[in-house]
Parts: C-alpha cells; structure tokens; sequence
C-alpha cells in the first residue's frame, strides 16, 4: 500500500505517521524505502498512485483560532475529500482528527480538555464496533495501550448528531473505563464516517508500533486497510 | 473600510472549560458572588466591505456545531 | 537619535551610560577605542554587548579553566551549542540556557521562550532539535505567587515544545525558599545532525549577503535600552514600548523546517540565531569570528511596527527570527524557500571587509563600530572572593521533633523537590518524534533511540542548589556525578557536558567564591569523568532585596549506550533480592531532612571521585550485558526514599535492614535511612547474579528482598514501616499542593 | 446583579500570533481585502457588583504585561 501523510505548516507528528506506514507494510512484506508512501505537502492536489491518507497529528496553522480551522482549507484538503468520497481510506490522528472534523469528513467536535491542560499518557482504548478498514485487524471490545497527547480533544456532538453515531454504529475506540482524560461525551475516542472509510481519533497509534515505545498496540491501524483489501 | 468586530462564545449547553476554570479559581483568590462566566474569542478587522463576514464566520471563525457568532460592523 | 552623542557631561544625557549598565570606566574604554564618544545607536549596541549576559565579564575567566576536548568533541564552547561525535557521521548537539528573569515577569511567555531560545542555538547549527529537557526552581509551592509562575512556567514550557513537535523528556524542579522571588527556568536542547553538515556561525567571504528571515521586528525586549528611548521620545510614549517577548512556536516550526532546507540545498555560507541583544550580537558575532567586517541596513529589516527608531531595530529581541551569510547568486533561491515556508525574508546587508560593523539607514550611516571593539573589548573582571563565615541563607522548621522514622519517610516522599513531578511532565508532550524509549515510572534519565548511529543516547540534567549552597565545590561535584549515575543507570557512557550557572551578584565577595568554588568542582569532576564542557551558559544577579538565591549550577550530560532494549528501570519483581552497591557514606549534611529539620548549615562532607566513578562504571557495565534491570541511584531523600519510589513504581513492598551500611560507615540511624551523598546506587534482582557484583572492588551489601505491600526498613533500633499505598500517596502529592487556586487559563 | 463583558485583546505592538496567522491564511480561502486581524477573548460574567472587576482582570482574566482589557456592564 501507497500512504501519502498530509503536511502542513505546523504538523508535528507527519514524520512518526509516515514511519508508521512503514512498518505496517515491512510487516506485511511490503515496503521497503521506495515503497511510494510518501508526505503529501499541504498545496499538493494530486493525490493519484496513493492507496491511504493519513491526516497527523501536531499544531496545524499553531491550532491557532481552533485546532484544525485552518488546515481544512489547505487545497490537500480539497483532494484529501475528493479520495475519501471515492471510498479511499483516510486516518486522522489528534490534529489530523480536529482537521476531518472541522471539514466535515466526521462528525462531531473536538473541545478543550475539561481540565483545560495539555496531556501526555499512556492510556487504553477499547476498540468499539465500527465497521472499518483500519479495524480490520481488531475486535470489537479488545483493549488497546495507545499514548495520547492533547489540549482538545473532548470529543462532543450535540444529541441528535450523537445518537446517530452511536446507532449507526460509527464509535470505533472508546477510552476505557477510568482512561478518559479529557471528558470526551460517551468515552469517545475516536469514529469513523458513516461509509467507515474515514476513520478519526484522539490517541496516537504511530506512537506505539516499536518495542522500545513500550507498546506495539498502533500498528494493527495501519495494517487495516491493506489487510481488508487482501480480504475484499 | 469598515471596522468587524466578530464575537466567538460557546454554545448555551456545553460545557465551557475555561469559563469553568476561571470560576474554579475565584475563591481562592478572594472573589465572590461572580458567576456563569464564559469565555470565547474576539476577533476585531478591518475589512473592504461587510458583504462575506457571515461566510467567513460560519467557514472560519467560528465552529456552528459549538459556538455561537455575532457581528458587530461600524463603517469608517 | 543617531546624530546625539551620548556624552555623560551632557546633561539630558548624563547618566544614560551608567543606566544602561555601563560603568564610568567602561564608557570612558569605549570612547578612548572609538576615538570619539558613541553616538545612540552605538551606546546602545555596546551597551547589551558589554553586558553580563553577552561578555561573560564576571564569569569568563572562570570558565577557562573547564575542560573542553575530548576526541568526541565536534564543537566545544564558543559555537551556538556544544556537540559530539555519535558515529556512523552522526552528531548530537546540545547546550542548556536560562530565562530566568523573563520568566519572573511573565512565567507563560518567559519559559516559552526560553524554550524557543534554546532550540534555536542549536538550529542554528543545522541540527534539528529532537529533545528539550529543562530545570526549574521555585519558592516553597504554598504563595499564590509560587502557584502562579509554577502553572505559568511549566505551560510555557509545555506549550512550545509540544507545538513544535519536539519531545520534552526530563527535567528537575526544586522547591526551595531562595527561590521565592527568583526563579530558575533553564531550558535544555539537544539536536541531531550529520557531521559534516553542520554549520558554523561565522561570517565569511567579503560580497557576501546577510539575510533576515523568520519574524517580523517588533519592539520586544528592549528593555534597558529603553532608557533611550525615554531620553529620545515624548513622555508618555513609553506605553509603546513593549519589554516582555512573545513566544510563537508556530513561527519558529516553519523556521526549523525552513533552515534545515536551506542547509539540506548548501544554500547558505554560515547560519545565526537572533537572541539576547538580536542584530547586535548575532550579526556581531558572526562578524567576529570570522574576522570580516558587517554592514546592517535597517531600512531593510522587515518591522510589525513602522516607526521603529534604528537602535530599536538593532537591540529588538523579537524571537523566531534567524540571520544567515549568503553568496549572491544564491539569494533568490534562499528568499523562495522562505517564502514556500511562510516566513518572512530580506537581505539587510553585506559582509565587508573592513573589520568593522556599520549600522545603515537606507544607505546613510548611523553607526560604526570597530568589530572587535564591540565584541571582545569588553574589560574581563577579576573576581573578589571571600568565603561567607556560616550558613546565610534562612532555615524554616518543617517536621516535628517527635516524627518517627516511618513519618519521616512519608514527609520526605511528600517534599514537592522530592514528590512525583508527573503533573508537570504530562503536560508534556515527550513521545513526539518516535525516539523516546519507554520505561514505565522511569525518570533517571532519558533515552532516545538514534537509528541513524544504530546507537541511542541517554540525557540527564541535575543541579541540587542546596547542596551547592552548603558546599559549592562538593555540591558542583555532585551534580555532576549524579548526571554520570543517571547515565549509567541506563547502560550510557558520558560523551559531553553542558551548564548553566545560575547565580547571585558576582561581585558580592559570597557569591564570587560561590561561583569560583564551583566552576572548580565542575571541572574536577568532568576531568575526572573524562566528559569535556562543550558549552553552557551563565545567569548573574538572580537576587532580590531578600537575598541570593542558593548557588545552581545545573549540569546536562549526554551519553551513548549500545542498545536501548537493556537499559535498567525502576520496576521491581516479588522475590528480587535488593543490594546496595557503591561507596556511599550516607550524612544527613545538606538533605532534605536536615532542611526539614530547619538545621541546614555549612559544610558537606568530602568525597573523593575514583570510588564514585568506579561504582558508576560497574552499574553502566552490568546494565549493559542486561545482568541488571532494576536500578536507580540514591539521590534526594536518601536510602529509605530510593526503596519507597521502587515500592511505588511497581506497587511491590521491601523488607530490608542496613546494619551492614551502619557498621561499615560508623553512621547513625538517621544517615543510613535518610542520609544523602554521591556514589549510592540500589539494585534489584536474582540475588545469584546480583552477588557476582560483590567482590569487585566496589562496596557492596544484600539488604533485603522484594516483597509484600509494604515497605519496611530497619536500622539499628530505627524502623520505617509504611503501606507502599501510603508512600504512593504521600509521593503524588504535589499536584494538589500546586493547583489549589491557578486557573489553566490558556492564553 | 450585573452582566459584564470583559473585552482582552494584545497589546498594541505586542506580537499578536493568533491573528497574523488567520491573516496569513485568509487568500487562501479566497478572502480578500481583509487587514488588521486581531485575535483576543472575550470572558462573560454576572457579578453581584461591578466593584472588584477591574481587580478581577488584573489579577486572573487579563495579564496585564501583554493584554489591555475593557470592561463592559449591564446592570440587571
Ligand atoms: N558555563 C559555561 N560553560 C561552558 N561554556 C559556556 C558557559 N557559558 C557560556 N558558554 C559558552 O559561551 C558561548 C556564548 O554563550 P551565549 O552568549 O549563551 O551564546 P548564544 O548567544 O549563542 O546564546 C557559547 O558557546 C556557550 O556555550
Ligand atoms: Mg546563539
């Protein structure tokens, strides 16, 4: 698989992401240096030869008037739309997650912290039932170790918006009990569009895909998408 | 020109963390009997004419789904 | 202004030199070099260049005697930042600075910003940046003040780092009275480059370009220099005149990316960051060591405010901003970088050949200033020591008389220089980067994976002021060795040091010893850990009308080690036998303890070096073959709090007793359990293999095993008896210590 | 009871980032002839007096180093 990681003045996590991507494909025999995935410079438009997007994680713009406000504007944006409509596979992480947010890739929104602090941690997730490429690999209720780091990511929808992601089935990781650290409605951690191809969450799964992190509980994420079209 | 003043709160419902944490401090630094305290954002500009303010509300400065907008032009 | 001379006879003027920090002899120096009196812009630049703070008057000759080389060492102090050979063309780099004062005043924006400072040094050598640590001191954590510019101080810190993307990975903060009114916000850098890539900061090549880029100019931090501007401007203008920096780390994100462009095309001739003193000193500097003269037209710097004064422009401490030498043909290519990465550019001037530095405004000289003169004419001060007679800094009583050896225990771990600090490192991003190597409840020091060397390195940072304070020469000593025993606990061998002496008024006779007796203890226990200083800082005058704060020098070290899947963590197994090793001669001198007690005093008990570094060189080699998983060194707190913070970090009691320490040591009940000292390391494990330490030469001693819900420790006739949840407890309590009545607002 | 509207925005010739970076971004998504972009805050409050409200934002809404603040009340 062709991963483009999404670039923009301020991201902070692109690197990681595309490392990431790397190892998920080394691990699938794939890849290798010149495995085409690549970073996708925010005025880029041509997203063609590419097989997944990841939108990463970092201060967009300095997150500056809200976290990801900006960056949905930028014209990869435009494209990073264009392939997720076709049915392209896109992961957003933290930032990334705000940016799908902000431009209406996903539903809901991503609000300060209650405590209003930046937090770092390690923290569990456990993988809800969304029906997703990127969750091929997991199980409904299985309990993942994924560090998080953020000042807004209090996931919020209002009612309506919230009984619709819940009924259709678009939760795919909420935080376990007692690991909500940022009062995120319903646990929340993460979701998916209805269509599951679009997939956003707070934690940072490019952070836990190396022994020496401590976890290798991220990498399933990216081996998703290739392993579900191995199945399709 | 006209001068825009564009004020960005919280929508009623939600819980606003950093109005919280103001009121969270109040006591111990000797305030009373203040309450509901908000915050949001200003943004002030100058701007060739008021015609796009509500579009660049509603795309930019604001978020719908959790802030409220409202505009306040004087002309110059 | 510029047409003004800023003679002292003259009277509106009389005393414009001396405020801005220039002594009579200095001024009478500078006119006698320039054959003339300095016109404003001039005194201006001299002043902030014949500084403290950019001279090093009072500490320069200090620092002479420091070792710097060793056949690692790829650039040692004189350079933006120090850095080492890390093999396979691999370098790291990496300096510790101060933002003291400004953080004083705005502890947000102060801390940001010295953040911001500090990777730029090291930006500046075409590294990028890959760890910041820092080092903090505040005031007893329970004054609405202290509250105040812990929370500021600590967001700051976290605010530029994790927008930058680069992880903040250690640190140390200490609560300590001198420091009420005083703080102490040293920041720590360490950046990744390859060798033969990297930059040097001087000027080169007569016809050459000097371009701006990063920022716009802005009236931040013209602070003394104001007074200018007060002799110039209309009162009441002084309004206009912001002091305190604003910190941008986006701005400074697009710099990072920008620069390592820059270097990564060969576009640029040599590269200089914009900090204390801006244009001046940077494009003095540069003009200096590469022995070139400098033109600077400030018609041409890009300015946020248009009416700026020429002397503003040249002193402005506006941040994110860079200066680089660029040959001609090569300036439209770096202008378009800029621009693809949304930073602001102009050339504003031209390396010359005329040894000196000339101050343009669109094309009329303003100022000319011999380069030399400028940059290496400033008179170095002699200091003038006296030893202080007894102990001058106050003693509070913080435990009761009656407190048992259990309640001691319980104190100590609740002591906010002793209690967990996680309320401030998870506001931290520390796993940006992908580098950071993940040991749970581990903080001794920090690991970072380097595949480009196929090594990784280890990073530790310590600076015990009252030790120091006790003791200058021991205490230096000590910090320093506790950096190398940090290291060793992870497998790492030290490569390089770096240092920030924090410090009171240098020419207090006290204080001058303080600070001499220092730098000789740093030196002596470099020289001996065959670690060269290969940069550091200086910050003088950290007092008030209360008094000195306790002498700091915070030491960084780096290390390598050869695989990071064995380093040894705080993480104890049920059954592990537990063994105390190393020469340690526990004393209750300057501990914590003492300072509970409220009996702090002088003095602190001698150590020779050899034994300390022969125990740290077989804790580094046995954590090395992977023998040894569990290990830490004893530090603040002494035994009883090194087995209480293993206790907590795994939720697995101790049972244990010290009679062989007390009877080796001839020590009393008290040191043994909470006395403090270097060369202590505690190590856990398969008591067979545990044993094949013994009998090495260094001193070693079985003292109990792991085990139970409880931590219990006996010496002689005393006995520490706590439930590990009570010391859990007890050690994670700081949080609600410090956030009782801050409000997390964000700014 | 009173309604209070605490305005806080940076100090002129303070480094504003907030707005230069919406600025900064405002041709990019196609708006022109926009200048002088401002961000600050804007913290709503009911107060039972407005007697201590300027003590109020020296000490805890604005900092005063860096941001003027204007009070706005309505009596209720
Ligand atoms: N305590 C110290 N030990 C070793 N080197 C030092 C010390 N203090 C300053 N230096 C060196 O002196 C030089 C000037 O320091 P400084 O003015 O802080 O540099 P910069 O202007 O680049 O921030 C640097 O190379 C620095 O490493
Ligand atoms: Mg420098």
């Amino acid at each position: 698989m062709k991963w483009g990681v999404l670039q923009f003045p301020g991201s902070c996590d692109e690197r990681d992401a595309l490392n990431a991507c790397l190892i998920a494909e080394a691990s699938l025999g794939g890849g290798g240096s010149d495995s085409g995935s690549r970073l996708v410079w925010h005025e880029e438009t041509d997203l063609s030869g590419l097989d997944g997007i990841v939108v990463p994680g970092g201060f967009s713009y300095g997150d500056y008037l809200r976290a990801g406000a900006i960056a949905r504007f930028s014209p990869a944006m435009t494209a990073v739309a264009e392939f997720a409509a076709d049915g392209g596979p896109v992961l957003g992480i933290c930032n990334g997650f705000q940016v799908l947010c902000e431009s209406g890739l996903l539903p809901g929104a991503l609000l300060t912290n209650e405590r209003t602090r930046f937090i770092c941690r390690q923290g569990d997730l456990i993988v809800g039932d969304a029906n997703s490429p990127f969750l091929s690999e997991l199980e409904p209720g299985q309990k993942i170790s994924i560090p998080f780091k953020h000042q807004s990511g209090r996931f919020f929808a209002p009612p309506e918006l919230l009984e619709e992601i819940e009924s259709n089935n678009q939760v795919a990781f909420r935080y376990a009990p007692g690991h909500n650290p940022n009062g995120s409605l319903n646990d929340i951690a993460g979701v998916t569009n209805r269509a599951g191809n679009v997939l956003g969450l707070m934690p940072h799964p490019e952070h836990a895909v190396e022994e020496f992190a401590g976890s290798t509980d991220g990498l399933g994420l990216f081996r998703g998408p290739a392993l579900a079209g191995a199945e399709a | 020109m006209i001068q825009a003043r564009v004020l960005i709160r919280p929508k009623e419902g939600i819980l606003d963390a950093q109005g919280k944490a103001v009121e969270g401090a109040l006591p111990a630094l000797g305030f009373d009997g203040i309450e509901h305290v908000r915050v949001g954002r200003i943004v002030e500009l100058r701007a060739e004419s008021a015609d796009r303010l509500e579009e660049l509300c509603e795309k930019l400065l604001a978020n719908p789904l959790i802030e409220d907008y409202e505009i306040e032009t004087i002309a110059e | 202004m510029s047409e003004q001379s800023a003679h002292r006879d003259d009277k509106g003027e009389q005393s414009a030199h001396r405020a801005l920090g220039l002594t009579d002899h200095e001024f009478d120096l500078i006119c006698e070099k320039m054959g003339r009196e300095p016109n404003g812009v001039e005194l201006a630049m001299f002043s902030l260049l014949w500084s403290e703070h950019c001279a090093y008057k009072h500490s320069r000759k200090l620092l002479r005697n420091l070792p710097t080389e060793g056949p690692r060492v790829v650039m040692g102090p004189g350079e933006n930042a120090g850095a080492v050979d890390i093999g396979n063309g691999y370098s790291v780099a990496f300096k510790v600075e101060s933002h003291n004062h400004p953080s004083a005043v705005e502890p947000f924006q102060g801390a940001a910003t010295g953040v911001g400072g500090i990777l730029r040094d090291v930006i500046a050598l075409g590294a990028r940046p890959i760890a910041i640590l820092d080092s903090l001191r505040f005031g007893e954590p329970d004054t609405e003040r202290t509250h105040y510019l812990v929370d500021g101080v600590v967001r700051g810190i976290g605010h530029y780092g994790n927008c930058m993307g680069i992880p903040t990975v250690g640190g140390e903060i200490y609560f300590e009275p001198p420091y009420e009114q005083n703080p102490l916000v040293n920041a720590m850098c360490v950046g990744l480059a390859r060798t033969d890539e990297m930059v040097r900061a001087a000027a080169a090549g007569a016809g050459n370009k000097v371009v701006l880029f990063g920022s716009l100019t802005g009236r931040d931090g013209i602070g003394g220099a104001s007074v200018l501007a007060s002799a110039e401007l209309d009162e009441g203008d002084d309004a206009k005149r912001p002091t305190v920096q604003i910190g941008d780390p986006f701005e400074e994100s697009k710099l990072l990316e920008c620069c390592q462009e820059l270097l990564a095309e060969e576009l640029l001739v040599s590269l200089q960051d914009l900090g204390a003193a801006g244009l001046t000193s940077s494009a003095g500097e540069m003009a200096s060591a590469g022995n070139t003269g400098i033109d600077i037209d400030v018609g041409l710097v890009p300015l946020r405010e248009a009416d700026m004064e020429p002397f503003e422009i040249m002193v402005s401490e506006s941040q994110e901003r860079m200066l680089a030498v660029v040959e001609p043909s090569k300036v439209e290519a770096v202008l378009a970088l800029c621009t693809k990465w949304q930073t602001a550019s102009a050339v504003i001037g031209e390396v010359t050949d005329s040894g000196t530095f000339r101050i343009l405004k669109h094309g009329e000289t303003v100022g000319e200033i011999r380069v030399d003169d400028l940059v290496d004419g400033c008179p170095l001060y002699d200091l003038d020591p006296e030893e202080p007679a007894g102990w001058t800094y106050p003693n509070r009583v913080m435990i009761e008389d009656e407190a048992t050896p259990s309640d001691i225990t319980l104190s100590l771990l609740s002591s906010p220089s002793i209690a967990s600090k996680r309320w401030a490192f998870e506001q931290y991003d520390s796993i940006v980067g992908s580098r950071s190597v993940h040991r749970a409840g581990a903080a001794d020091a920090a690991v970072l994976n380097i595949p480009e060397s196929g090594r990784a390195i280890a990073i530790s940072i310590d600076g015990n002021g009252r030790r120091v304070a006790c003791d200058p020469f021991q205490g230096t000593i000590e910090a320093t060795l506790e950096c190398a025993a940090n290291l060793a606990v992870v497998g790492a061998e030290p490569l390089g040091v770096t240092n920030c002496l924090n410090f009171g008024n240098p020419e207090k006779p006290g204080v001058a010893w303080q600070l001499g007796r220092s730098v000789e203890g740093l030196a002596e226990a470099c020289r001996a850990l065959d670690a060269p200083v290969v940069g550091g800082n200086v910050s003088l005058y950290n007092e008030t009308p209360q008094g000195p704060i306790y002498p700091t020098p915070v030491v960084g070290m780096v290390g390598e080690l050869p695989d990071p899947d064995k380093i040894a963590g705080e993480n104890w197994r049920e059954g592990d036998a537990v063994a105390l090793l190393g020469p340690f001669d526990p004393s209750l001198a300057g501990s914590e303890l003492e300072k509970q007690r409220g009996e702090l005093g002088k003095g602190l008990p001698s150590r020779e070096i050899g034994p300390v570094k022969a125990a740290i060189e077989l804790v580094r080699d046995a954590v090395r073959s992977g023998a040894v998983r569990t290990a830490t060194d004893v530090s603040d707190g002494g035994i009883s709090t090194a087995l209480a913070e293993l206790s907590i970090s795994s939720s697995i009691g101790f049972e244990g007793e010290l009679s062989a320490l007390i009877a080796r040591r001839d020590c009393s009940e008290d040191d043994a359990l909470f006395g403090e000292g270097p060369g202590g390391f505690i190590i856990a494990g398969d008591a067979a293999v545990l044993e094949k330490l013994g009998g090495q030469g260094v001193d070693f001693e079985l003292i109990g095993e792991v085990g139970g819900n409880e931590l219990i420790l006996e010496a002689g006739n005393s006995r520490v008896e706590i439930l590990v949840e009570e010391a859990a407890a007890a050690f994670d309590s700081l949080e609600d210590r410090i956030e009782s009545d801050q409000a997390g607002l964000t700014h």
